[in-house]
């Protein structure tokens, strides 16, 4: 009997991929047929992701390596280090698989109404389905190269999405501009790959963690991955690309290019914590230098954002504010280490990835049900608009009063975690972002009044509430946002902590492919 | 502008010689250098042969851009079902090789010159990741040359 | 299954934190219903008085999204000039930037791990 | 020394590319620059699998003379370049179709000039 439980981490990239591949072809049959195939397809991902969790929440690490007979052998018989592609799957790759899945699946929910079909976008869910598949295999691999493919594939298939509002004249713009950083940053990537191979004949993250030496080749590929998977993460200075891309891009792509985004920062924090993870390099430097660029993200995000008229612009730079809020945490427990206060920064911080995708995701669904009913982006032409759009002006402030860090939503259990535990390292770190986030507050109260509230606008008399699947979508993150701001506690226990005490044991995850393979 | 003579003349000439060599680079894959990516490149290439002899108009009324997409995600969907189908074992199991069936001859040990009957699934994976690079890189270039005619740079 | 959070120097427990909130509604409420009782809707009072001018059209009374916040943006001019000279949407300036981190990076690792 | 030249080529083209990024105007030589530094990326990963005096590494096409597997240049740098080349492919063209598309909006492809997207 064929054990299919065994290969989830296979079929987890199989699946959306074979999904990816069928679309255009029944696409061509039959239109509701495709969006039908589509929304299954990332149901039952999203339901073999649930059910991955499950196991390695208690079973521990899970491996998959491709090609062997028996899946979880690390090492053919004649080799003493694992050659093949090896999946490991610990508890900080679950929480971000959870993350990749659960948004991919509302923003092809969210798509279904807001992507219409006149548009000549035949390749859209291919596309949306490939970015999907990118991003799980980033989070699940435990192979350095499959890592860069993977970025790659995550970065072309976001290009192409943020072009798809072919008939706005900038998306091309932000696409390219997209596109050149990213595979920038992916070459880097793959040079700093080449260093390691060069030195250790081992492409995988575990094999090479386990033998690091302290040689200049080392450190070179450490420089040129921290800074490639920086600027893919959007970490200011290098955060530029993230207003262009996220502004331009349909809401219901910008949403899933966060995911990928995120997924950057997943390489970013497991190069850190695991790949250089062994005890010979000191990495306070950079975690302090982290935490210098996080503030500076902060502080340039909320400030940038209080100046856009642009609807979606000015959420994005509140994106990137909430990305240095992140890395403030996690660059703090770099900084210092797993100790007492290292370890509750870290978990601020994973925590608040979570709480990211769902705030500002959700502040992106609602501008796109915005953008949808008006076809207006700027904030001057827009207004009054709580009279027709009831249910999207609820969404909204649930999306503001979260992301702005408002008790009791979910982002301000995370904030204030990284508030509390950031203050025991420097006090004014702490303040900073206590006001930059007070900023963010205004910031979106002025979004909400100036697009919200006011009197019923004249170019704006024949708006209506948008379609029933945007509005789902929206709804189900509205509620995620509830339950993950009224008990964070079992959310912390459950999800975050694994992923924390899977950073911060390197060991484990280097002995699993080490020792665990037979 | 018609095309000149002499590129339409080199390019029917080169064209089948082209064509047969990515065929053969596709084909042989598992036992020389290249496979299918190689070959498809070749293969895509002689039809861009094609496309610079006889012009991007001509080539649009014969093939068109949707045709290449559906064999695309034919390439696309033999690859990854072929990988699903040894699933019972593992993913990408080459449940083929050695089965005295199609390509399931066992190869000799030692420097020999190569059995093209070996190999098992490799040379069917060869042949769908072919026919996605040719469709692919061809309809790339076809894109590429279309989107030069709305722009009205070059009037025929 | 436990809700309060522990954040290394206190705690965060929303069910507390919303019957905090219900208490301060009900004060609230309570202060409320000692207003005056003769309020009434529809009628003239509760037209705005504007030193007896008619009242403008209620379309140009709307503050724009961009007109707000002018004040902030007025008293941090300095600095919003030099961060919009950062932004400058030019591609060449974003490769800079990258390149520039990997120099800071190549210090710290070099230089001071 | 003449083992290190690949090397050196290597991150020179690496730095070319970069340069060519930085002080190019033109969209169509940014993509090219973009190209080079793959080049010389994928030239440090094939430089990696490089043994002196090795031959390729196809099993049955061994010289005799070979002792297996001490001549023969690892496989593995070469399926890495090969994978990049492909991914590099795709790139490069989905690059030019947005160039492409830029241009017929933009009217140029003078970088200063593409830059509605800014503060």
């Amino acid at each position: 009997m064929i054990d299919l439980f065994e290969h989830i981490p296979a079929l987890l990239i199989a699946v959306p991929l074979l999904g990816a591949f069928l679309t255009p072809l029944l696409g061509k049959v039959n239109k509701n047929a495709r969006n039908i195939w589509v929304l299954l397809i990332l149901a039952l991902t999203a339901a073999m992701s649930f059910l991955l969790a499950q196991d390695v929440y208690t079973n521990g690490i899970k491996l998959y390596t491709f090609g062997a007979d028996i899946p979880s052998l690390t090492h053919p018989d004649t080799v003493s280090i694992p050659v093949r592609i090896i999946f490991e799957i610990d508890g900080m790759s679950v929480f971000m698989l959870l993350i990749s899945v659960i948004i991919g699946f509302l923003a092809a929910l969210y798509s279904i109404s807001f992507i219409k079909d006149e548009n000549g976008i035949e390749r859209y869910y291919t596309l949306l389905l490939l970015l999907i598949t990118g991003m799980i295999g980033m989070e699940l691999t435990g192979d350095l190269f499959n890592f860069f493919v993977f970025i790659e594939i995550t970065s072309i298939s976001a290009a192409a999405l943020i072009a798809t509002m072919v008939d706005r004249e900038q998306s091309f713009e932000a696409a390219f501009k997209y596109l050149v950083l990213s595979s920038i940053g992916a070459l880097f990537l793959l040079l700093a790959i080449g260093f390691l191979y060069g030195q250790y004949d081992a492409l995988n993250i575990a094999t090479i963690a386990s033998s690091m030496q302290y040689t200049f080749a080392d450190r070179m590929a450490l420089v040129l991955i921290i800074g490639a998977l920086a600027l893919k993460a959007g970490l200011a200075p290098m955060h530029m690309w993230m207003p262009d891309a996220y502004g331009e891009a349909p809401p219901s792509v910008t949403i899933a290019v966060m995911a990928a985004t995120l997924a950057s920062l997943y390489g970013l924090i497991r190069m850190c914590f695991t790949l250089y993870g062994s005890s010979i390099f000191n990495l306070s430097v950079i975690g302090a230098l982290i935490v210098a660029m996080a503030m500076i993200s902060i502080i340039i995000g909320a400030t940038m954002a209080l100046i856009q008229s642009n609807l979606t612009r000015a959420i994005a730079y509140a994106a990137v504010a909430e990305i240095g809020y992140m890395l403030l945490g996690i660059g703090t427990a770099l900084h210092v280490g797993i100790n007492e206060f290292g370890e509750t920064a870290l978990t601020g911080g994973i925590f608040h990835i979570f709480n990211d995708v769902l705030d500002v995701g959700l502040l992106f669904l609602a501008t796109g049900a915005v953008i949808y009913a008006t076809n207006e982006k700027s904030l001057s032409n827009l207004g009054g608009l709580a009279r027709k759009m009831k249910f999207t002006t609820i969404f909204f402030l649930i999306g503001l009063l979260a992301a702005a860090g408002m008790p009791p939503m979910n982002g301000f259990a995370s904030k204030i975690i990284i508030y509390e535990s950031v203050y025991r390292l420097n006090p004014l770190l702490s303040i900073g972002a206590i006001l930059a986030s007070i900023l963010m507050l205004a910031i979106f109260v002025r979004i909400f009044y100036s697009v919200f509230l006011g009197p019923e606008l004249p170019n704006l008399k024949n708006v209506r509430e948008v379609p029933k699947a945007m509005l789902i979508s929206m709804a189900i993150i509205s509620m995620l946002i509830i339950i993950f701001g009224l008990f964070p506690g079992y959310v912390i226990d459950n999800l975050v902590a694994p992923a924390a005490s899977a950073l911060a044991n390197p060991e484990s995850y280097i002995n699993a492919v080490l020792l665990g393979g037979a | 502008m018609s095309e000149s003579k002499i590129i339409k003349t080199i390019s029917s000439i080169a064209f089948p010689f082209v064509m047969i060599y990515g065929l053969y680079v596709i084909l042989h894959g598992h036992l020389t250098p290249g496979g299918g990516f190689q070959g498809g490149a070749i293969v895509a290439s002689a039809c861009v042969l094609l496309l610079a002899g006889y012009g991007s108009r001509e080539i649009a009324k014969r093939i068109k851009e949707g045709q290449l997409s559906v064999l695309e995600s034919i390439g696309a969907l033999g690859f990854v079902s072929l990988a699903l189908l040894g699933i019972s074992t593992t993913f990408f199991y080459n449940f083929l090789a050695g089965s005295h069936s199609i390509f399931g001859r066992i190869p000799p040990f030692g420097s020999n010159p190569g059995d093209l009957n070996t190999a098992g699934l490799l040379p069917l994976m060869n042949i769908s990741v072919g026919i996605k690079v040719i469709a692919g890189l061809f309809a790339i270039v076809m894109v590429l040359a279309f989107v030069t005619w709305k722009m009205g740079g070059r009037k025929q | 299954m436990e809700i309060s959070i522990s954040t290394g120097s206190g705690f965060w427990n929303p069910i507390v934190w919303l019957i905090a909130l219900l208490i301060a509604l009900l004060i609230t409420y309570a202060i409320r219903s000692l207003g005056r009782k003769d309020y009434k809707r529809g009628k003239e009072q509760i037209k705005p008085f504007l030193s007896g001018n008619a009242e403008e059209d209620v379309e140009k009374l709307h503050t724009k999204g961009d007109n707000l916040y002018w004040g902030f943006r007025q008293s941090l001019a300095g600095y919003y000039k030099l961060m919009q000279k950062i932004h400058s949407g030019d591609l060449r300036d974003y490769v800079v930037w990258f390149v520039v981190i990997l120099v800071i990076l190549s210090f710290v690792v070099f230089g001071v791990m | 020394m003449i083992y290190n030249i690949p090397f050196i080529a290597a991150i020179s083209l690496v730095l070319i590319g970069l340069y060519t990024l930085i002080f190019k105007r033109n969209l169509i030589k940014m993509i090219i620059g973009i190209t080079i530094m793959e080049s010389g990326v994928n030239l440090f990963l094939i430089t990696l699998g490089y043994r002196k005096e090795s031959v390729a590494p196809i099993f049955t096409a061994l010289p005799s003379s070979t002792t297996i597997p001490d001549k023969m240049s690892l496989p593995v740098p070469q399926a890495l370049t090969l994978t990049s080349i492909v991914i590099g492919v795709a790139v490069l063209a989905l690059m030019l179709a947005i160039a492409v598309q830029i241009y017929r909006r933009y009217g140029t492809l003078n970088v200063d000039k593409i830059r509605r997207l800014r503060g």
